[in-house]
C-alpha cells in the first residue's frame, strides 16, 4: 500500500507554503480557479511518495494523506 | 486513484470551517498543531482555549473545544480565573503580539510570576494584523509598518521586546520555548514544545509558553514565500529560537 | 477654497494638527487607526512628537502628562478603547487638563463590531468617568466638520480648562467626502504657562493633581467645578435646523452625527408628500441644546428621535420636553444606519400617534 | 442613465484588483463636476482574505447615508462579488461585470447589463492592474453623465505621483469607454 497527499481543491488558498516544502518538487499551482478565486495546488501523485510535509505546512487543513490501492 | 484508509486529515480538535486567515498566515499552522497535540493528549474534552483581540479573535469559530474571548491583553487574567475556578481544566491563553507583549505586558507578567498553571501561546509575527499593519512591539528594527512609515527608528519607537527571555527571568515560569514554522522540522519542534507545555500543565507545573515566530505575508507586503524567509533571516537572527527555562518552580 | 477628497479619519488628525497640536498619542484600534498612521507621517514633518503607545489605559496618561506641561494634545481610540481610558478621562478633568479626545464609535457592547453606531453617547456625555464629570462633545456629521471641530477644539478646551471631547463614528472615520482645508490657527503658545509644569524657573513650584483630602476642600473644587460646567452650559450651546421655521410644523426629528444627515434627506421627503418637516441636529451633545427643543415642545409638535442606538440621546429630549409633547423613537444597531425611507415611514407612524 | 437624482454604486472585487481606485475615481470626477459625493471602503477584517469593495453616492443633493444597501450601479470584478450584490441592485439597475473572470450569468432579468472583458482588455494593453480603468470606462459610457475627457483628467492626476502610469490607465479606460454601450 502507498500513501499520497490529496488536495480539498475549496480549502486551497493559493499560499504555495506546501510547495517549498515538498521533497519531491510534486506539487504546482492548477490553472483552474476555485470559488473563492484561487488557484488550487495540484499535486502529481505519479511523483509523491507520501511523506506529509505538505500537510505539515498548510494553514488551512487542505490537504490529507490517504492510503491508496496499488496502481 | 483509489483512497482506501485516511492516515492523517484534520484533526478532531478542529471543525471544517475554512479559516478566514490570509493565504500563508502562521495562525492557520499553530491551530492545526494545537489542535493535533489537543487530540493526541486526549484532553479535548476539558480544555479551553481563551482568544485574544487581533486576528486570532476569531479562533473559536475553528476549534472543537470551549472557548473564552477576551478583551485585548486580558487573555492571561481570564485563564487564570478559569483555572483557579476549575483547576481540572487546561487552559491555553492564545495571543498575538499586540494583545501579549503591548496591552497585556501587565498580565503576562504576573501570570508567568504567580507561576499560573496555564499554557500561553504567543504568536509573534512582529506587526498588527487585524487593525491593518501597524507597528507592533516586536517590530523589528528598520521595519516598515503604516505607523512607522520609514522603518521602526528606536529612539522614537523603542526596542523589539524579547519577551520570551524576559519573562525566563521571573522565579514563576516553569518552561519557555521560541520557535517557528518555517519548515516541516520547524512545525514538528513546534508542536513537541506545545505538547510539553500542555503536559506539565496536566502535572501542574505552574506557567508554560511558547512563542512562535509566524509569518504575516499580507502586512509585511511579502509573498507567502518570502515571508517564510523573513522569518529565518530575519526574525530568527533577533529573536534566537530555543529553550529559554526548563525547571520547576514549586519544589513542594 | 479648493476642496479635496479626503477620509474623516484624516481630516480629523489634519484639523487637529492645524489647531495646534503638537502631541499625538494613539494605539491602534479599528475604524479609527488612519488617524495614527496618518499622524506618524505628518508630526514628524512638522516637527512635532508622534508616540504609539503600549495600550488605551497608558494612552490616557501620556495625554495627563502632556496636557499638564502646558502643550496642546489630542488621542483619539474607538468604542472599547475609550472605555479603557475612562479613570484617565476624570484624572484630566479633576486636574483641570485642556486637550482633545476623540472616539470613533464603532458597535457594542464589549467587543462588538467594528462598523458604526452612536451606542457610546452616554458614555461620552454622562461620563463613563467616576466623580462629577463633564466635557464638551461635539458631534460632528460630515469629514468637513472632522477636520472643523478638531481644529477648533484646542481653544474651546483651553478657555475652560476642560478636556474637550469629539464623538464620531466609524462611517465618519471611514468615509471620504470633499473637504475645504482652512489655514493653521494662530495661538497663544504660552497661554498655559500660569499652571503648567514648564520648570520652576524664578517661580513658585507648580502642581498637577485631583487629590484633595480634606471634604471642605473637595467640596469646595467641585464647586467650582459646576461653575465651570454651568458656564459651558451658557455660553456654548451648538445647534443647526432645517426647515424648522414655519409656525404649524407637523413633525420636528432629532438627530445627531451620521444619523442626522439621513434624517435631512427623510426631511426633504416628508415635505415632497406634503408633511412639513424640520430637523434639529444637536452639535454639542453636552451642553445639550435643551431650551431649543423645550421651543418646540411648547408648541406640542410631536418628536421623533433617530439614532443608531436603543434610544440614549432619547432620555436628554424627553428631560428637554418636560412631557409636554409628544416624543417617538427610531433606533437601527451596530452598523445599520438607517434610510431616509425608513425614517419617512416610522414619521407618518408617529403622526399617527397624534392623530394626523 | 445620465438624468438622476441620487445614484448609488458599489465597486467590488479581490483585494489588488482596484477596486477601491475605481470608486474613488468615479467620486473625484463626480465632485469636480459639481456632484455631492461620498466614498466609503468595506474596512477591517473582512478585507483580510481577498474581498474588497467600496460603496460610492453621486447625488445633486446632500449626500446622507455613505453606506448604500441597494445600489444602481454595480461593478463586479469578479464571480464572488457579483453573486454577494447581484440580488441589492435596485430594478432597472445598471450591472457591469468582468466577464473575463465571471463565467456564469447573471441571474436577475430586470436589470441592465454590461459585461466587459475587463481583465483581458487591460491584460492587451500589458498590465492586468489597470482591470479597474477599463471597468471605470465602462462605467462612464454606460451612465453617461461624465464627461471622458474629464475623467482623464482626473486619472493623471490620480497617478500624479506614478507618471509612468498615466498613459496605461488612460488607455484602458479609453478601452473601457470604447467596448461599452451606453444605457438609454
Amino acid at each position: 500500500m502507498a500513501r499520497k497527499a490529496f488536495v480539498d481543491e475549496e480549502r486551497c488558498k493559493e499560499c504555495g507554503l506546501c510547495i517549498t516544502a515538498c521533497p519531491k518538487s510534486c506539487i504546482s499551482f492548477s490553472s483552474k480557479l476555485n470559488s473563492k478565486g484561487f488557484h488550487p495546488i495540484e499535486i502529481d501523485h505519479e511523483k509523491c511518495i507520501g511523506c506529509g510535509f505538505c500537510i505539515d505546512m498548510c494553514p488551512d487543513t487542505a490537504i490529507e494523506l490517504w492510503e491508496v490501492a496499488e496502481a | 486513484m483509489e483512497k482506501k484508509k485516511l492516515i492523517r486529515g484534520r484533526p478532531d480538535a478542529l471543525n471544517d470551517k475554512i479559516m478566514h486567515y490570509c493565504p500563508g498566515c502562521g495562525h492557520g499552522i499553530v491551530h492545526r498543531i494545537v489542535a493535533e497535540v489537543v487530540d493526541e493528549l486526549g484532553i479535548k474534552d476539558r480544555f479551553v482555549g481563551i482568544a485574544p483581540v487581533g486576528c486570532s479573535v476569531f479562533a473559536y469559530w475553528y476549534f472543537n473545544t470551549d472557548f473564552h474571548q477576551a478583551a485585548h491583553g486580558r487573555a492571561p487574567a481570564v485563564a487564570s480565573g478559569i483555572k483557579r475556578a476549575r483547576p481540572e481544566l487546561i487552559v491555553m491563553s492564545y495571543q498575538g503580539d499586540g494583545d501579549l507583549a503591548a496591552i497585556g505586558t501587565a498580565e503576562i507578567v504576573h501570570a508567568a510570576n504567580r507561576g499560573e498553571n496555564i499554557t500561553v501561546i504567543f504568536i509573534n509575527n512582529a506587526i498588527y494584523g487585524m487593525t491593518g499593519g501597524q507597528m507592533a512591539p516586536t517590530t523589528l528594527i528598520g521595519q516598515k509598518s503604516t505607523t512607522t512609515p520609514l522603518g521602526r527608528d528606536p529612539r522614537k519607537a523603542g526596542f523589539p521586546i524579547k519577551i520570551s527571555e524576559m519573562l525566563a527571568v521571573l522565579p514563576g515560569s516553569r518552561y519557555i520555548e521560541r520557535t517557528t514554522v518555517t519548515s516541516p522540522k520547524e512545525v514538528n519542534k513546534t508542536k513537541k514544545a506545545i505538547k510539553k507545555a500542555f503536559e506539565l500543565q496536566m502535572k501542574g507545573e505552574g506557567f508554560t509558553m511558547v512563542e512562535v515566530l509566524s509569518p504575516c505575508p499580507t502586512n509585511w507586503r511579502l509573498t507567502p514565500k518570502d515571508a517564510l524567509k523573513f522569518v529565518e533571516e530575519k526574525m530568527v537572527e533577533y529573536y534566537p529560537l530555543g529553550v529559554f527555562k526548563d525547571e520547576p518552580v514549586f519544589n513542594d | 477654497m479648493e476642496k479635496v477628497m479626503m477620509k474623516g479619519n484624516e481630516a480629523l488628525a489634519e484639523g487637529a494638527l492645524r489647531g495646534g497640536c503638537q502631541c499625538y498619542f494613539g494605539y491602534p484600534i479599528t475604524p479609527q487607526s488612519e488617524v495614527a498612521e496618518y499622524m506618524s507621517r505628518r508630526m514628524p514633518e512638522l516637527g512635532r512628537v508622534f508616540l504609539q503607545t503600549e495600550s488605551e489605559v497608558a494612552t490616557i496618561n501620556y495625554l495627563y502628562g502632556a496636557a499638564g506641561a502646558g502643550v496642546r494634545c489630542m488621542t483619539t481610540s474607538s468604542s472599547p478603547g475609550i472605555s479603557l481610558m475612562q479613570e484617565g478621562i476624570s484624572y484630566l478633568i479633576g486636574a483641570e487638563l485642556p486637550c482633545l479626545i476623540a472616539n470613533v464609535v464603532r458597535g457594542g457592547p464589549g467587543l462588538g463590531n467594528i462598523q458604526p453606531a452612536q451606542a457610546d453617547y452616554w458614555q461620552a456625555t454622562k461620563g463613563g468617568t467616576h466623580g462629577d464629570c463633564r466635557m464638551i462633545v461635539l458631534a460632528p456629521n460630515s469629514v468637513q466638520e472632522m477636520f472643523d471641530f478638531a481644529r477648533d477644539a484646542f481653544d474651546l478646551a483651553e478657555k475652560y480648562r476642560n478636556p474637550v471631547f469629539i464623538l464620531a463614528d466609524g462611517a465618519l472615520g471611514q468615509m471620504m467626502e470633499p473637504v475645504e482645508l482652512k489655514p493653521f490657527l494662530e495661538f497663544d503658545p504660552h497661554k498655559n504657562d500660569s499652571w503648567a509644569t514648564t520648570g520652576a524657573k524664578n517661580r513658585e513650584p507648580h502642581v498637577i493633581t485631583s487629590i484633595h483630602l480634606e471634604p471642605e476642600e473637595m467640596e469646595e473644587f467641585n464647586r467650582h467645578l459646576q461653575a465651570k460646567y454651568l458656564l459651558m452650559e451658557k455660553e456654548e450651546v451648538r445647534w443647526e435646523e432645517y426647515q424648522t421655521n414655519e409656525d404649524d410644523l407637523d413633525i420636528l426629528i432629532v438627530a445627531y452625527g451620521i444619523a442626522s444627515r439621513v434624517c435631512r434627506n427623510a426631511v426633504d421627503d416628508l415635505r415632497a408628500s406634503g408633511i412639513k418637516a424640520g430637523l434639529l441636529r444637536p452639535i454639542t451633545l453636552w451642553p445639550f441644546p435643551k431650551a431649543e427643543i423645550r421651543r418646540f415642545a411648547d408648541r406640542k409638535i410631536p418628536i421623533l428621535v433617530v439614532e443608531l442606538n436603543m434610544g440614549q440621546m432619547l432620555e436628554d429630549v424627553l428631560l428637554a420636553v418636560e412631557g409636554k409633547t409628544l416624543v417617538d423613537f427610531y433606533g437601527r444597531y451596530a452598523g445599520i444606519i438607517p434610510s431616509a425611507d425608513e425614517v419617512v415611514r416610522k414619521a407618518f407612524d408617529t403622526l399617527k400617534k397624534v392623530g394626523k | 442613465m445620465s438624468e438622476f437624482v441620487t445614484q448609488e454604486i458599489i465597486s467590488a472585487g479581490m483585494g489588488g484588483q482596484g477596486v477601491l481606485k475605481a470608486g474613488l475615481l468615479i467620486a473625484e470626477t463626480s465632485m469636480k463636476e459639481g456632484y455631492n459625493v461620498s466614498w466609503i471602503p468595506s474596512y477591517g477584517p473582512e478585507m483580510r482574505g481577498g474581498t474588497a469593495n467600496c460603496k460610492v453616492v453621486v447625488s445633486k443633493r446632500p449626500v446622507g447615508s455613505p453606506i448604500v444597501t441597494s445600489p444602481n450601479v454595480l461593478l463586479a470584478f469578479n464571480r464572488p462579488s457579483l453573486e454577494k450584490f447581484e440580488q441589492s441592485l435596485k430594478p432597472g439597475g445598471i450591472l457591469i461585470y468582468n466577464k473575463s473572470l465571471i463565467e456564469i450569468e447573471p441571474k436577475r432579468t430586470d436589470l441592465k447589463l454590461v459585461p466587459i472583458k475587463a481583465t483581458e482588455i487591460a491584460d492587451e494593453l500589458g498590465n492586468t492592474k489597470a482591470t479597474n480603468m477599463v471597468m471605470v470606462g465602462a462605467y462612464v459610457k454606460a451612465t453617461g453623465y461624465l464627461n471622458p475627457e474629464k475623467v482623464k483628467e482626473e486619472i493623471k492626476h490620480m497617478f500624479a505621483s506614478k507618471p509612468q502610469f498615466v498613459e496605461l490607465n488612460i488607455k484602458a479606460f479609453e478601452a473601457g469607454y470604447e467596448a461599452a454601450e451606453e444605457i438609454k
